[in-house]
């Protein structure tokens, strides 16, 4: 297929955002009742679920750690999510993102608190454009926050992409497809740190400081839209 | 009244609890036993499928896609499309569902759908044909579990119909060079048939329809039906442990007709379904 | 392939049948030396083997149940018992039918009389012509009987079909493969109870009451036979 | 006499209780330490399948079954059709069997099968060859291990071969438009051969054959010996730990000629099959 | 500065430790922060192989092996040949590598080194087309971890690329019946670039280089930087629970410039890679 | 493909060697660091690893056994071992392979003296050039003695092949593959027993007999490089 036009000369890109715009974003917390937690977050197309179960008991129990709780996530896309039909079962590339978003949040998780516990995360993406690991890390943030369990922080993530040499934040999958660069990005707000980061393309060293900026400058509203959509959902139950 | 499997304490404790309430011609939730729970269906949420449903049934959600690949026609059907069904319990609905490839639970849903929308006849399947005994249409209808909150049977197959009823499937057509090409075009799968099931649960001589998961886990037996619009059984599934009575047998066939008629109505207003 | 023509204008069937006869049926008890009890019939050119093991200790131990005993049945056809050779490995119409053969059984076990144990029920086809699951069920039903565990009742089975629009009883392969309608069913004659029901195919209200009534005179047959297949067994040692 | 690896004390019971039998020329069972089991061969009991035998040896009982279908020759054997053998050791067999994929004795028993039919040379490979380089038959060969009272290995052989022997292969023939289609003939597969095996169990000094599974779990170590018709050693497997004492190995070989040569008499009267 | 998750007790002990040798300069090694372990590059071990690499880095050893198979290009790209990267976790490498297929550490290490090497364009896929839309050459690039004393992604690339540039590949030809055949050439890939990563540890507010196995147990977290030598970053990984503290991203990107450089350097060296 | 002339008329073989020779052999042990006991073992061109790791504790648990230790063994080749490349994960082969490989260590190990623990054998052919089964157990005899296991004896491995009518030590690869008969054998010298025997081809029984001594001879070659490989390592430990 040929490489369609991506940016245009005044720098708006195929979907009509600016280079450094967010698209469309949803969120909703409390979304499934059979779950301790739960979160739905679209980003444009991109449309995700979320659900946390614990802390309960270890199945088998040999697997339970005695000073704190393990933290199980897993990340899987729907057969039908993307554009040729996904086989089912997990892709080597749902392997690597399950571990990679597990690792985020046990970063910020208090684990120490649930000693012979497991938390269990599970990450559903019912359509992917662009975007699907850190869409998927802020649902399940959410739904964490959802579940009660205590966090140092919430996580805010979204991919920075480079697209016909210019910076772009929050990347959706034609950018990437034809894209130079996708750098997903998850930050802990609050505790000036990140917690997740990949690098899938080429960047100079310059370009890279200035798309983490850009990453922190879009997860920074990612953030205030999470505590928003926690306080809808919760201030509702008040009032319910 | 034949014996059914002792059962422990707290199911019989439960059991007894929704017993009683039968008899009073009441359930757990308020509904009455032959009342469905509320059905909520949103078509076309997921854009990337060529067809997609997601149907609530009180607290269970399940959401259904379809794709429709190209691929060759089974040697003894040279002029027919076919379709496939999976159905994958996901942990994130239920305690009790684990992550991995589908187990028996699964595989039954998927067949009881398959078994529902073949024999009942949804589908012309030679209108899936593009070239005999060469190409044809294979349509991928997954069936994911969202959120389990008892009988996922009934509403795995009304969103699969739903998911049908308003897909849009892209066009393939012979190219000059014989080969088989992806048009622009899409074309939509006229049902031929819109059948339904309904979920019954017994306890002793009491019927109640729809089980919700509380009163599942009590159950002495339950089974699905499935109907068509024409008045035909169209599938049957004794789905669990249990003893029915053959005297009830009749009242069962009675009350089937009933609510998947009413499920039928139901499907065809909120999901605009032309009626076939 | 053409269709061919199934039943003759004065109603016999392909193989001979009138449309309300059974099969030749041979049933044989204790047939297998290593199990705790098995079984052999054949309807026709369905052939079935059935062993029982158990009650015995859960492997692993943490599945085992305080208050009953744990009933676990596999359903497994050979590579070469049906037209076109079936893959190693258990098939998604394998697993269905174990499911629905382990659940008639359950329904008559005494489980609650072997707590902490299993039960376990291998069904292997060796030829299938049709009727296999009903078939099986039988001989499932004979192997728990051999194995001396108790029972509420013995199980008989067999599938009705509509054929050319004719109900008939016990369908063999070629039926089942041309004709509207399969219903197998199983029952616990004594406790005038369905432990097995299905239905692949379509009839209409009034075809599916004679079709149970029909498969209701078949099950009588059949439960005579199994237990005379079991006086055969037992007196058969007692003399010896 | 060499060490052999400790056994629990049991096992060391039974052993002596056997090995002191031995000593008298006797077995448990009441056999020669020399004599193999009755042995039973029925043909043809499935019909659907291309050829089929089960075959007991004592207590244990064996079921192969053979389906052939068409498909294409290795690169590098154009002109020769193909066999595969696989073994399962089914759970109603014995409770140390478990369902799943066959493990590591279900392996080693297809395998063992394998290399003595193919090295003893049952089958001439280029009389299973419709096109060269493009189609040819395959042969699977299914072993079914339905009760298990000790040694698989002798039996499953008995049974391929038996089924082999009696088999009636469809035939497939070149039509006009150049495509391989299937007729109503029917054609035997001549073997070139009939390998047969044995197995010898070792306790201490003392050799027998077709040990029974009482005295299977008790030998200090076994081996299958395979030979064909005109004296040739066709397969080996040593398949149990434990050593077996070198100056032994005459002895063995001695036995293995004349047990093999007995089994194949019986195979080829029982299953009737023309010498080849 | 960011909280880091609590550790047990050993773990913080060590970690300590650790962290106070950093605050010196100093390593549990003897080895600079900054500093990398020797590294060993040996090529051509395996002849079968179309290429093959064994590197050391420290007790770290690294197998990697190149086979080249002909197959069809994936229908986007019909020029271009492609690559498949795998990696095993040896069981016989470090007690927490299990035997079978590789769990999520071995997948990700394969991806990790598949996009180092893919982004870095080491390969000119253009250069692997046969028939532009019909055959082109895939290759397997194989990775074994055979000893594993931390840090294995960048051995690994190192080894990956090693076994590429030394690879010689047998050149397939199209032959005058269209057919494509094997001929008895072999031909060289020339690396279009040479990608290297770099390991990076954190503890507090300290770096270190290529963690050994005591460090990696005890990090607060790690990342992989990889860059080609034009001074672009090809690949990062944060491959480990934990906080990247915002402010250090600047120190890390300058000592991951600084060190992926002397690998890139020692590589092309040792396995006399001609610069692309 | 054509088959070669594997063997000249005045008995030369195709890599130069008389019938009774070795190929050139190739001795290291402890060349792992993480396992507790390793070697590497050349034979030609076949390149094979060993590594021991145990006596250790069980998992899971339940499999322990109270008399006697465990013995795991896994035979693996690496994908491009073979001309062909091997596909990912255990083929039926190398399943059977480990089979015959472990049974031939538990002929010789004192599992006894550690009960409730497991001893693990991972045997990793870099390289096949024919005869790695005994290529890979004369590595892991090593790999245990070096382990610090106590064995009754080391075991010694070759295969004999018949080749174009000729008896032949040490067959490789191509002399396998055109060969009439390929006949791994694996013996513990000191206590005059056999550890491993296979047969694959057709031999008469006075080629086996040959046959035997043939590889018995090649074997106590072998055995006498294994000492000398260990007294290599060990004289070096105490001289370091």
């Amino acid at each position: 297929m040929e490489k369609p036009k991506l940016i245009s000369e005044d720098g708006v890109r195929v979907d009509g955002r600016r280079l450094d715009e967010l698209r469309p974003i949803k969120m909703e917390v409390g979304v499934l009742d059979k779950s301790d937690g739960s979160a739905y977050v679209e980003f444009g197309k991109t449309k995700v679920f979320a659900a946390v179960f614990g802390p309960r008991e270890v199945h088998p129990k040999h697997l339970a750690l005695p000073e704190r709780a393990i933290l199980n996530c897993r990340y899987h896309m729907t057969s039908f999510s993307v554009e040729d039909r996904k086989p089912l079962g997990m892709t080597r590339r749902e392997v690597e993102l399950s571990k990679v978003i597990r690792e985020a949040l046990e970063s910020i998780v208090f684990l120490e608190e649930f000693p012979r516990t497991s938390i269990d995360i599970y990450v559903e993406v019912i359509q992917a454009d662009g975007g699907t690991r850190t869409t998927g890390l802020t649902a399940a943030s959410l739904a964490l926050a959802d579940a009660g369990i205590p966090m140092a922080d919430m996580i805010a993530a979204v991919a920075v992409g480079k697209v016909e040499g210019h910076l772009v934040l929050d990347v959706c999958d034609i950018e990437d497809k034809y894209g130079e660069a996708d750098l997903p990005v998850a930050m802990a707000p609050r505790l000036n740190s990140i917690v997740l980061l990949q690098l899938n393309g080429r960047l100079s060293r310059e370009e890279f400081q200035k798309a983490m900026a850009l990453a922190r400058e879009g997860i920074s509203k990612i953030y205030q839209m999470q505590r928003e959509a926690l306080k809808r959902k919760y201030s509702s139950v008040e009032e319910g | 009244m034949p014996m059914q499997p002792k059962k422990s304490l707290t199911v019989r404790i439960m059991q007894d609890k929704i017993y009683r309430l039968l008899q009073q011609g009441k359930r757990l939730d308020g509904r009455r036993p032959d009342e469905v729970r509320p059905v909520r269906i949103e078509t076309g949420l997921v854009e990337k499928a060529d067809g997609s449903a997601l149907v609530s049934m009180g607290g269970t959600k399940i959401l259904v896609g379809i794709k429709a690949e190209v691929g060759t026609p089974y040697p003894d059907r040279p002029k027919e499309g076919s379709f496939t069904v999976n159905a994958e319990l996901l942990p994130l609905a239920s305690t009790t569902f684990e992550p991995g490839p589908p187990d028996e639970r699964g595989i039954e849903l998927a067949r009881v759908v398959d078994r529902s929308l073949r024999e009942g006849g949804a589908l012309d399947l030679e209108k899936l044909c593009i070239i005999p005994g060469e190409k044809v249409y294979i349509l991928f209808i997954d069936i994911y579990v969202l959120d389990y909150d008892g009988n996922y049977y009934d509403p795995s197959l009304l969103a699969a119909v739903a998911a049908l009823a308003t897909a849009k499937i892209p066009r393939y057509e012979v190219g000059e060079d014989g080969k088989v090409e992806k048009t622009e075009e899409r074309f939509s799968l006229q049902l031929t048939a819109i059948p339904t099931t309904i979920t019954i649960g017994i306890i002793k001589e009491l019927l109640l329809v729809d089980p919700q998961i509380e009163e599942e886990n009590v159950l002495d037996v339950s089974l699905v039906v499935g109907t068509d619009e024409k008045g035909n059984i169209v599938s049957i599934q004794k789905n669990s442990p249990g003893l029915i009575p053959i005297g009830l047998m009749d009242r069962i066939t009675e009350l089937a007709y009933e609510k998947t008629e009413e499920l039928r109505r139901k499907l065809i207003e909120s999901a605009g379904i032309p009626l076939p």
